[in-house]
């Protein structure tokens, strides 16, 4: 290539031995270029083998059971980084490549201020003294926009909120000036405000410092706005390479073709979401009709929500009690068969909402008609009959699922407890039914959770609430951390479940793409309040409130073509 | 033993002269306790131990000569051992002058002469309900008008300025004694350091806490202690100019003694450093490495420091490794009997019927005496033949009491009474009822060691047992209290006379010292003669008639006297084990 | 670019594994703790053994003369006086023989009749051993029996005392971090109080007012050794109460003793299983303490700690091989249940996949 | 902070009453007769009344906890039964030997079982770690008494390395003298465990993402190592030895013994058995009120060395 490249990576492949003495082949021999001052973004699921490439830059990947194939090359500025002897790659690590990653809090040393973690880098590479180092910290901090940045570096970082964090982390890796910056998914457990922010301040300071960065993502969503270029990859296979405009406008590949689609469009709601299945099927992907949503005059209210509140206490000074409002004042409808969603930022009090419905939280204030009957004031042994009317899905589905059960287990232990099948034999046999509907195979049955995949999991999950047949599902979050395919097929079951079975949904979410996708109605939470409430077009298209219209523009827009833009 | 000429009074005190050295303060004897000690008000303690240290500190009005055996009383701080009066209840003693009490601040600087009123004091303080004695029982009851006034005090303090008939000073140096009635073995008991003479000023001054700060008119003098370890004695300064002068030359170790200490003047040791070390394994490596001069060779370590005839426990002599340090072993057998009681009041075991009777023999044949003497006391010990062991006024040599180890005879006697073995293996009772023997005894190892012996002989006759395992207080209630079936026993004398051994049985001693809660008319009423005679052949033949009584009712297995192997560094001087003294540093010397 | 499509690892794994057919697995993996196995297998065997009496049963039996030593050593001459040098201080003595005749015992008549009898009882004298394997103790018991034996007693000890103090342990931890609340207040209040005395005076006081065997020794750890577990198992359950999947056991309708002792007990039983391990060990090692003060087995029984009791006094008189026989095997056995532990911690770590 | 202080103190009320409940039971009700063990060989039932009545058991059972109430507030436990010393100075002059044996194995214990411990942490995996993690074991796995036993009779004894036993009255000496077996004695036994102990902090902290971080920024191992890794795994090291505090005050038991150091575990042995209650009473309200106060103090500390931490 030219030379203008900071960085190729040439035939790099990378095994791992597992405990079990197989090897297992992260990245089965890929090459790709970043040149300088340019952006590559990096995209790929869950597995993909992305991650392993930047930790492959850096050299981090654990010594004791990697192996590097000696073809590999990773040549910076014409150097192979793979044969740096170790005080020359402590030399390159930090001063030309920095690196931020995901988790700004675990990542950053917690007994030490984040000054003190700058400061480091500099007295290191940039040879400081500490007074000097320790001005040079202020600017840097003052550079990546956190307020009030003298005060701020003598704070530890748990002081500090998780966009703030990220912006240490940020100020740490380029205090040196690298030439490269590694991202490694540096928004992902950011709420959808701050990843605006931070991807913002990410493209700022390239642009800035000429550096050049390689954005690692799964989200192609956020990956039009920044980057030049970009790499798809999966099963550690680079699937797709070419700039933003390529990409986005006239991807080749199938995998990049599926990876745009899967993901719902704030702007058209398809009656089912692509899957990858479906553009790596002879044929290609037809763009079926648009699904009308809303609720409708004549609809039968299934749960009245009314003055809904949860508090929550904890003790303060010496016999004191500091009162924490979760939740206040909610009121909504939610009609047979359709959807309500609820969106908000972490902290808006969505789940606890979910929570309280299904009695894990008691309620501190209001009334939840369930068919006319309050279900917040029954004794729990008449709730326990409603348990089987009202279910809920919860976000994390390898926590959701009891590790030591069988799937049998679990779908049977439902049925068990609400005397649904007359014996065993007849459980089982429904049990196999469900898991045929939400398309797992038979032999699932006798297999434990961790041999599934989470999205696996979560469609484990679904059976066993359908076990119960309920009229209303609350999903906690139930697709947020499942990759943008899988997402799209659980998104689908639960559509094709509605459907069929006619089931209320309240869908709680911070995706606003995913919610405007699945629901009737959308109702905005902050701060335990409701922002605002109607059906789900009016919400997107005319929101009332501020804070709808702030959340709204942070959603990344994938690839926005300059002409709409000038339109 | 062997009766041995009586020794010439050895202590002569005599006046003071200036060529003699007093106790050299570099001279430190270090020796060890086995056990903790309680405290040193002679009033308060009564173990072994504290009594080592009250031995040395209080001057009791008689003491012991040194050298004889059977161990004699002398004249400790009166001039003569009294003759007793015509009615024999009444003694004088005349208090030698110029006995001063050790320094102490209660004194407030002034030199303190020793009176007899500080006897009458001593005595009647024994007797003072809140000082809650253990020794009261040597004074009450025996002085005439003593049980009155302490009836007048009713639990609280005892009136000691009311004079009583019984214990008077008649003048400053004049002590005079009433007995309610003839006491043979009160002199002897006027010779235990219970009975030394405290200051009433100094006991007054340090109120509940006598037992930190002993004031005496003896050799030694309390200097630092930290309980349970260390005790430190110092020589007392104001102690009595009294010259070494033994004249008995009739053994080995009496001439060896007084060619080393004659003319010295007592104490020669300065300080006495005393630990207590209640591990075996420390306290014998202690001595072989040279921190201790004077150390009881533990049992355990017998194999290593002598050489023994298995035949003859009487024989022995040092290892020549340990001769050739000069090591010196000093020996002598223990004034005690250890014995196994039954409860005579227990259903199963105790009372005087014959089926009784012979269940009790057939246990006390069953022990192997012979076996735990060679196995656990490693040879050095001689098995109990009589109620009175030697060395004790009384004592019969030719006294054979003991039923020999005969596990066949005893099993054999057992089906004669009906004690049928039954299914499970065990004997049960003459009507059918199970018999189980319930056996106290305390949770150490060497006493699960002696239960594995029990639990042989038990077996050996196809009696089951159960071990009772309790500490020692909750042992000596329900021993008492007779609440037990068999328990283990040892006597060690308070004073060297027969009648402090008898009184075990005597039924009127039942929750007190008669663990056996014994009680045979025949017995008492030759016990209660014998309180009427001196030591005369006529009582020693009471004693026989009352062995033969307890040996044919069995309200004992007897067990062993042991012997007691004392070692001493090369260059520790004038020691010798005596019979009634716990320790002998008073009179020892060290030179290396 | 090609669009072949692989399947994602791990999908379809033909056998399905349980976590711990999956921990057996990585055990299996772990030479150093696989051969630990082995070797607790083995001791446990001789404990099953020795329960039975199969092994060591004839420990009791005095087949040796005193502290006859191991084969395997030279005989160290005891040093014997010479039968000539007769000292004759106080052997003997001129006094006539008194002794209670057959007609003044009161059971002469029938002593006189039983000695007829007596033949039948006559037990023959059988020669002891000058030498053993492994050394004979006090009263020429083979200390290899006794090992064995006291190996087993320990053993039992240790795993039901471990048993006992993991079921409080477990009970009040899951009672207290389940429910919380004021029944929580109470139970850790319990606990602080156990845990601020210290365990030794707990443990003489306990012993105090108890008697003495297997099953007070058994007691006494299991009252002062629960607090472990209950600290362990109370955080636990406080944290594994508010998983998903207990919360959805709840919103499908289990009840709390369901949710506490099906759905959650299950992923704490790794967490158990290393406890109860390790206090195994603890146990085994506290009992040697607890019988060398005292506290010991009873009679007829034989521990490690109540032979290593014996060994003071048997090493100041140079007996060595009791203490060295219970070191051994003690040691052994400690060692690979240690080693088990640590391979078994790391083969359950749920992280560990 | 001072009201959480304040709430901590409160919260010892309950807790220190429930100590007192136990020691209480345990030995007014269940335990021993000390009054057999003072009224010596010959024993009358006026004797024995006598003592009753001075040591105050003829009091009923509520007056007696009363006492004890007082004994508590006023933290004055009187004389001791046995010995009839006051409890204070036998409390205060036994805590000494104790704390300077076992302070100083502490001590020495750390100096020794955390640098290797880091070392071995760093090394892990690898055959150092496991020869000695290994070794730990083995050495953990021999019974204390095995040490004491062997170690006084090789040592001292045969090779005069040490003296067998003894205590002398200056803390030089005794640091010089005395201690140096015990001491050793002390560590065989408790280096293992501990350096095993210490060696799962510093895996555990190794296995952060801040590692990660340290050595994305160019960090030396021995950086990561000493300063990221060190700091933090000091945090579950200086708590654990916080809370083992108060338990140096009782010393240790069989070392005391068989060394002639006369600490507290000697006391409290001789206190049991002696049934010596006044003793017992405030061995172990001392020893309550020290765990409860070194726990708050291992908190207050740990807020210190954590700044993660929030005292709630």
């Amino acid at each position: 290539m030219t030379q203008d490249n900071l960085l190729s990576i040439r035939n790099l492949k990378v095994n791992f031995r597992l405990e079990s003495g197989e090897r297992f082949e992260a990245l089965k021999g890929i090459s790709f270029d970043i040149p300088k001052h340019r952006t590559v973004a990096l995209v790929g699921e869950s597995g993909s083998g992305k991650s392993v490439t930047s930790m492959a830059i850096m050299q981090l990947l654990p010594s004791n059971n990697t192996e590097v194939d000696p073809a590999s090359e990773i040549l910076f500025n014409g150097k192979n980084l793979l044969t740096l002897t170790g005080s020359e790659l402590r030399a390159m690590r930090g001063k030309d490549v920095a690196m931020i990653f995901q988790e700004p809090m675990s990542s950053l040393n917690p007994v030490f201020t984040v000054g003190d973690q700058i400061a480091e880098t500099l007295m290191l590479h940039a040879g400081l003294g500490r007074s000097a180092a320790k001005k040079r910290v202020v600017e840097l901090l003052t550079e990546v926009g956190l307020p009030d940045p003298a005060k701020k570096a003598g704070a530890y970082p748990h002081q500090l909120s998780g966009g703030q964090q990220q912006r240490v982390m940020i100020a740490m890796a380029i205090a040196c000036e690298p030439k490269l910056l590694i991202a490694d998914e540096p928004t992902t457990a950011l709420d959808v405000t701050i990843q605006k922010q931070i991807l913002e301040l990410i493209a700022k300071l390239q642009k800035k410092h000429g550096m050049s960065v390689l954005f690692i993502t799964h989200d192609l969503g956020v990956v039009g706005e920044f980057a030049d270029d970009v790499v798809v990859m999966r099963h550690g296979v680079i699937r797709e390479t070419g700039t933003v405009k390529q990409i986005f406008d006239a991807p080749k590949d199938a995998y990049t073709k599926a990876l745009l689609n899967c993901r719902p469009h704030l702007d058209r709601r398809p009656m089912r979401l692509a899957v990858i299945d479906d553009f790596l099927r002879e044929g290609g992907y037809v763009e079926p009709a648009e699904r009308q949503r809303g609720y409708l005059p004549d609809d039968e209210i299934i749960l009245d929500v009314q003055g809904l509140g949860k508090s929550f206490e904890s003790r303060e000074g010496l016999f004191g009690k500091h009162v924490f409002h979760a939740v206040k004042d909610v009121s909504f409808k939610l009609a047979r068969g359709k959807t309500l969603g609820i969106v908000g930022e972490s902290g808006s009090g969505k789940t606890t909402v979910g929570l309280t419905l299904v009695r894990l939280h008691e309620a501190t204030a209001g009334k939840a008609l369930f068919h006319g009957k309050d279900i917040l004031s029954m004794s729990p042994r008449e709730f326990q009959d409603y348990k089987r009317r009202i279910q809920i899905i919860f976000q994390n589905p390898y926590a959701s699922l009891n590790p030591r059960f069988t799937v049998g287990q679990i779908l049977t232990e439902p049925m068990m407890l609400h005397d649904i099948g007359t014996n065993q034999h007849e459980r089982l046999q429904m049990a196999r039914e469900l898991l045929e509907r939400v398309g797992l195979p038979e032999n699932a049955m006798f297999k434990y959770p961790h041999e599934f995949s989470g999205g696996q999991r979560q469609r484990i999950a679904i059976a066993r609430c359908l076990t119960m047949k309920p009229e209303l599902l609350i999903c906690d979050e139930s697709v947020s951390a499942l990759d943008v395919s899988v997402q799209a097929q659980v998104l689908n079951l639960l559509q094709d479940l509605q459907d069929e079975y006619q089931l209320s949904y309240l869908f709680i979410s911070h995706d606003l793409a995913v919610v405007k996708h699945i629901s009737d109605q959308v109702m905005v939470m902050n701060k335990g309040e409701v922002v605002e409430q109607a059906d789900a077009d009016d919400i997107y298209l005319r929101p009332k409130q501020d804070y709808t219209r702030r959340l709204l523009s942070s959603i990344p827009q994938g690839w926005v073509n300059e002409a709409i833009v000038a339109a | 033993m062997s009766m041995k000429r009586h020794v010439a009074m050895a202590l002569v005190a005599i006046g003071c002269s200036p060529l003699l050295h007093a106790a050299d303060m570099n001279k430190v004897l270090h020796a060890v306790f086995n056990a903790p000690e309680t405290g040193f008000d002679p009033a308060k303690v009564s173990d072994v131990y504290s009594s080592s240290i009250t031995e040395n500190v209080f001057d009791p009005l008689l003491t012991y000569d040194y050298l004889a055996r059977p161990a004699k009383l002398v004249p400790n701080t009166v001039t003569a051992i009294p003759q007793l009066s015509a009615d024999r209840t009444t003694l004088v003693f005349h208090i030698k002058p110029g006995i001063y009490f050790a320094p102490d601040p209660a004194f407030k600087g002034k030199k303190r002469e020793l009176t007899a009123a500080d006897y009458a004091y001593t005595f009647k303080r024994l007797a003072d309900p809140t000082v809650g004695s253990p020794s009261s029982y040597l004074v009450r009851g025996r002085f005439v008008g003593l049980d009155a006034l302490v009836a007048k005090a009713k639990g609280g303090k005892l009136d000691y300025d009311t004079p009583i008939e019984g214990i008077r000073a008649l003048d400053r140096y004049t002590l005079q004694l009433k007995l309610t009635e003839p006491a043979p073995g009160l002199l002897y008991i006027l010779a235990m350091p219970h009975l030394g003479a405290v200051a009433r000023e100094v006991i007054e001054a340090y109120g509940t806490n006598t037992n930190a700060h002993p004031v005496g008119t003896g050799p030694y003098m309390l200097a630092d202690w930290k309980p349970g370890n260390h005790i430190t004695l110092v020589a007392n300064p104001n102690f009595r100019k009294i010259i070494f002068n033994y004249t008995d030359n009739s053994t080995p170790e009496a001439h060896r003694v007084a060619s080393e200490m004659n003319g010295k003047l007592m104490p020669q040791v300065g300080r006495v450093e005393i630990s207590v070390i209640q591990e075996e394994q420390p306290q014998w490596l202690a001595f072989r490495s040279g921190q201790l001069d004077i150390s009881g060779l533990p049992q355990p370590a017998v194999r290593n420091a002598l050489i023994l005839d298995p035949k003859n426990p009487w024989r022995v002599a040092l290892k020549p490794d340990m001769k050739a340090k000069g090591i010196q072993l000093s020996r002598k057998l223990d004034t005690e009997i250890t014995f196994y009681s039954f409860n005579m009041k227990d259903p199963v075991l105790g009372g005087l019927g014959k089926d009784k009777i012979a269940l009790r023999r057939a246990i006390a044949m069953s022990f192997n005496n012979e076996e735990t003497i060679k196995d656990i006391r490693r040879n050095q010990a001689v098995p109990v033949q009589s109620i009175i062991p030697a060395d004790v006024a009384g004592h019969n040599p030719g006294m054979r009491a003991k039923y020999p180890y005969n596990p066949a005879l005893a099993n054999a006697l057992l089906d004669k009474f009906g004690y049928k073995i039954g299914p499970n293996g065990y004997r049960t009772q003459p009507n059918g009822k199970p018999l189980a023997v319930d056996f106290i005894t305390d949770p150490s190892a060497i006493g699960k060691q002696w239960n594995e012996y029990w639990q042989k002989a038990f077996d050996q006759i196809k009696i089951k047992v159960n071990f009772r395992m309790m500490l020692w207080n909750e042992q000596v209630k329900t021993i008492r209290e007779c609440k037990y079936g068999m328990a283990g026993g040892a006597w060690l004398a308070d004073y060297p006379d027969g009648d402090n051994f008898a009184m075990l049985l005597y039924g009127k001693n039942i929750g007190d010292s008669n663990n056996a809660c014994y009680q045979s008319p025949r017995y008492d009423a030759l016990y209660e003669a014998s309180q009427k005679l001196g030591d005369s052949p006529e009582r020693n033949r009471l004693f026989d008639q009352m062995d033969k009584v307890a040996a044919g009712d069995t309200p004992w297995v007897y067990g062993d006297t042991r012997f007691r192997n004392f070692l001493s560094q090369r260059w520790v001087r004038g020691f010798v084990p005596h019979p009634v003294f716990n320790v002998a540093w008073r009179f020892v010397d060290i030179q290396k | 670019m090609t669009a072949t499509v692989q399947t994602a690892p791990g999908m379809a794994a033909p056998v399905s594994k349980s976590l711990w057919a999956l921990g057996w697995q990585r055990l299996k993996r772990n030479k150093v703790g696989f051969i630990s196995l082995w070797v607790v297998s083995v001791y446990l065997l001789i404990a099953l053994g020795g329960w039975f009496n199969v092994v060591g049963g004839n420990w009791l039996n005095e087949i040796a003369v005193p502290y006859a030593p191991p084969s395997w050593v030279g005989a160290s001459g005891a040093d014997v006086m010479p039968a000539d040098a007769y000292d004759a201080s106080g052997v003997e003595s001129s006094a006539p023989i008194v002794t209670l005749a057959r007609q003044e015992d009161p059971i002469g008549k029938e002593l006189t009749e039983a000695e007829k009898d007596a033949g039948r009882y006559k037990v023959e004298e059988v020669k002891k051993r000058e030498s053993l394997p492994f050394g004979a103790d006090l009263r020429g018991r083979d200390v290899l029996q006794k090992t064995l034996k006291g190996t087993s007693t320990s053993i039992f000890v240790g795993i039901f005392g471990a048993v006992l103090a993991l079921l409080i342990g477990t009970t009040l931890g899951a009672v207290s971090g389940y429910f919380g609340g004021k029944i929580d207040d109470l139970l850790t209040w319990f606990y602080s109080v156990f845990t601020s005395v210290p365990d030794m005076l707990l443990l003489l006081s306990f012993a105090a007012v108890s008697g003495r065997g297997i099953t007070t020794i058994i007691m006494v750890m299991a009252l002062t050794s629960w607090t472990g577990t209950y600290r362990l198992v109370r955080a636990e359950y406080l944290k594994l109460k508010s998983r998903e999947y207990v919360q959805a056991a709840s919103a499908i309708g289990a009840s709390h003793s369901r949710r506490m002792f099906v759905h959650i007990l299950p992923n704490i039983s790794h967490l158990l299983l290393v406890q109860f391990s390790l206090m195994t060990v603890a146990l085994i090692k506290y009992e040697a303490i607890l019988s060398f003060l005292g506290f010991g087995v009873g009679v007829r029984q034989v521990s490690l700690g109540s032979m290593l009791a014996e060994a003071p006094s048997e090493l100041v008189q140079g007996y060595w091989w009791q203490m060295l026989a219970v070191t051994i095997a003690m040691s052994i056995l400690v060692t690979a249940f240690s080693l088990l532990v640590d391979a078994l911690r790391d083969a359950l770590d749920p992280k560990v996949k | 902070m001072s009201a959480y202080i304040i709430r901590r103190i409160l919260q010892m009320i309950p807790t220190l009453f429930g100590v007192m409940l136990l020691v209480f039971t345990l030995f007014t009700l269940v335990g021993g007769d000390p009054t057999y063990i003072l009224a010596g060989k010959h024993l009358t039932a006026e004797v024995l009344a006598n003592l009753r009545a001075q040591l105050g058991l003829d009091k009923t059972l509520p007056e007696q906890f009363m006492i004890f109430v007082r004994q508590v507030l006023t933290l004055d436990f009187g004389t001791s039964w046995s010995t009839q010393q006051p409890v204070s100075d036998i409390i205060s002059t036994r805590i000494g030997p104790s704390l300077t044996l076992t302070g100083s194995m502490m001590i020495v214990d750390l100096l020794i079982a955390i640098p290797l411990a880091a070392a071995v942490a760093y090394f892990r995996g690898g055959l150092t770690d496991r020869i000695v993690t290994i070794a730990c074991t083995v050495a953990m796995s021999i019974s204390a008494l095995v040490y004491i036993i062997a170690g006084q009779y090789f040592l001292a004894y045969r090779m005069e390395m040490f003296p067998v036993r003894g205590w002398g009255d200056s803390l030089l000496t005794n640091l010089l003298v005395y201690v140096p077996l015990p001491l050793l004695m002390g560590l065989m036994v408790s280096l293992g465990p501990d350096i095993r102990f210490y060696r799962s902090f510093f895996l555990e902290e190794m296995n952060h993402d801040y590692v990660r971080t340290a050595r994305a920024k160019g960090l030396s191992e021995k950086t990561v190592m000493l300063k990221h890794v060190l700091r933090n795994a000091m945090i579950p090291v200086v708590t654990t030895v916080m809370m083992s505090l108060p338990f140096l005050m009782i010393g240790a038991l069989v070392l005391e013994s068989f060394f002639g150091i006369p600490g507290m575990g000697n006391e409290v042995v001789m206190a049991v058995n002696k049934s010596d209650f006044p003793v017992i009473k405030a061995v172990t309200i001392y020893i309550a009120l020290a765990t409860m106060l070194f726990n708050l103090l291992a908190d207050l500390v740990y807020k210190l060395i954590d700044p993660r931490v929030q005292l709630k």
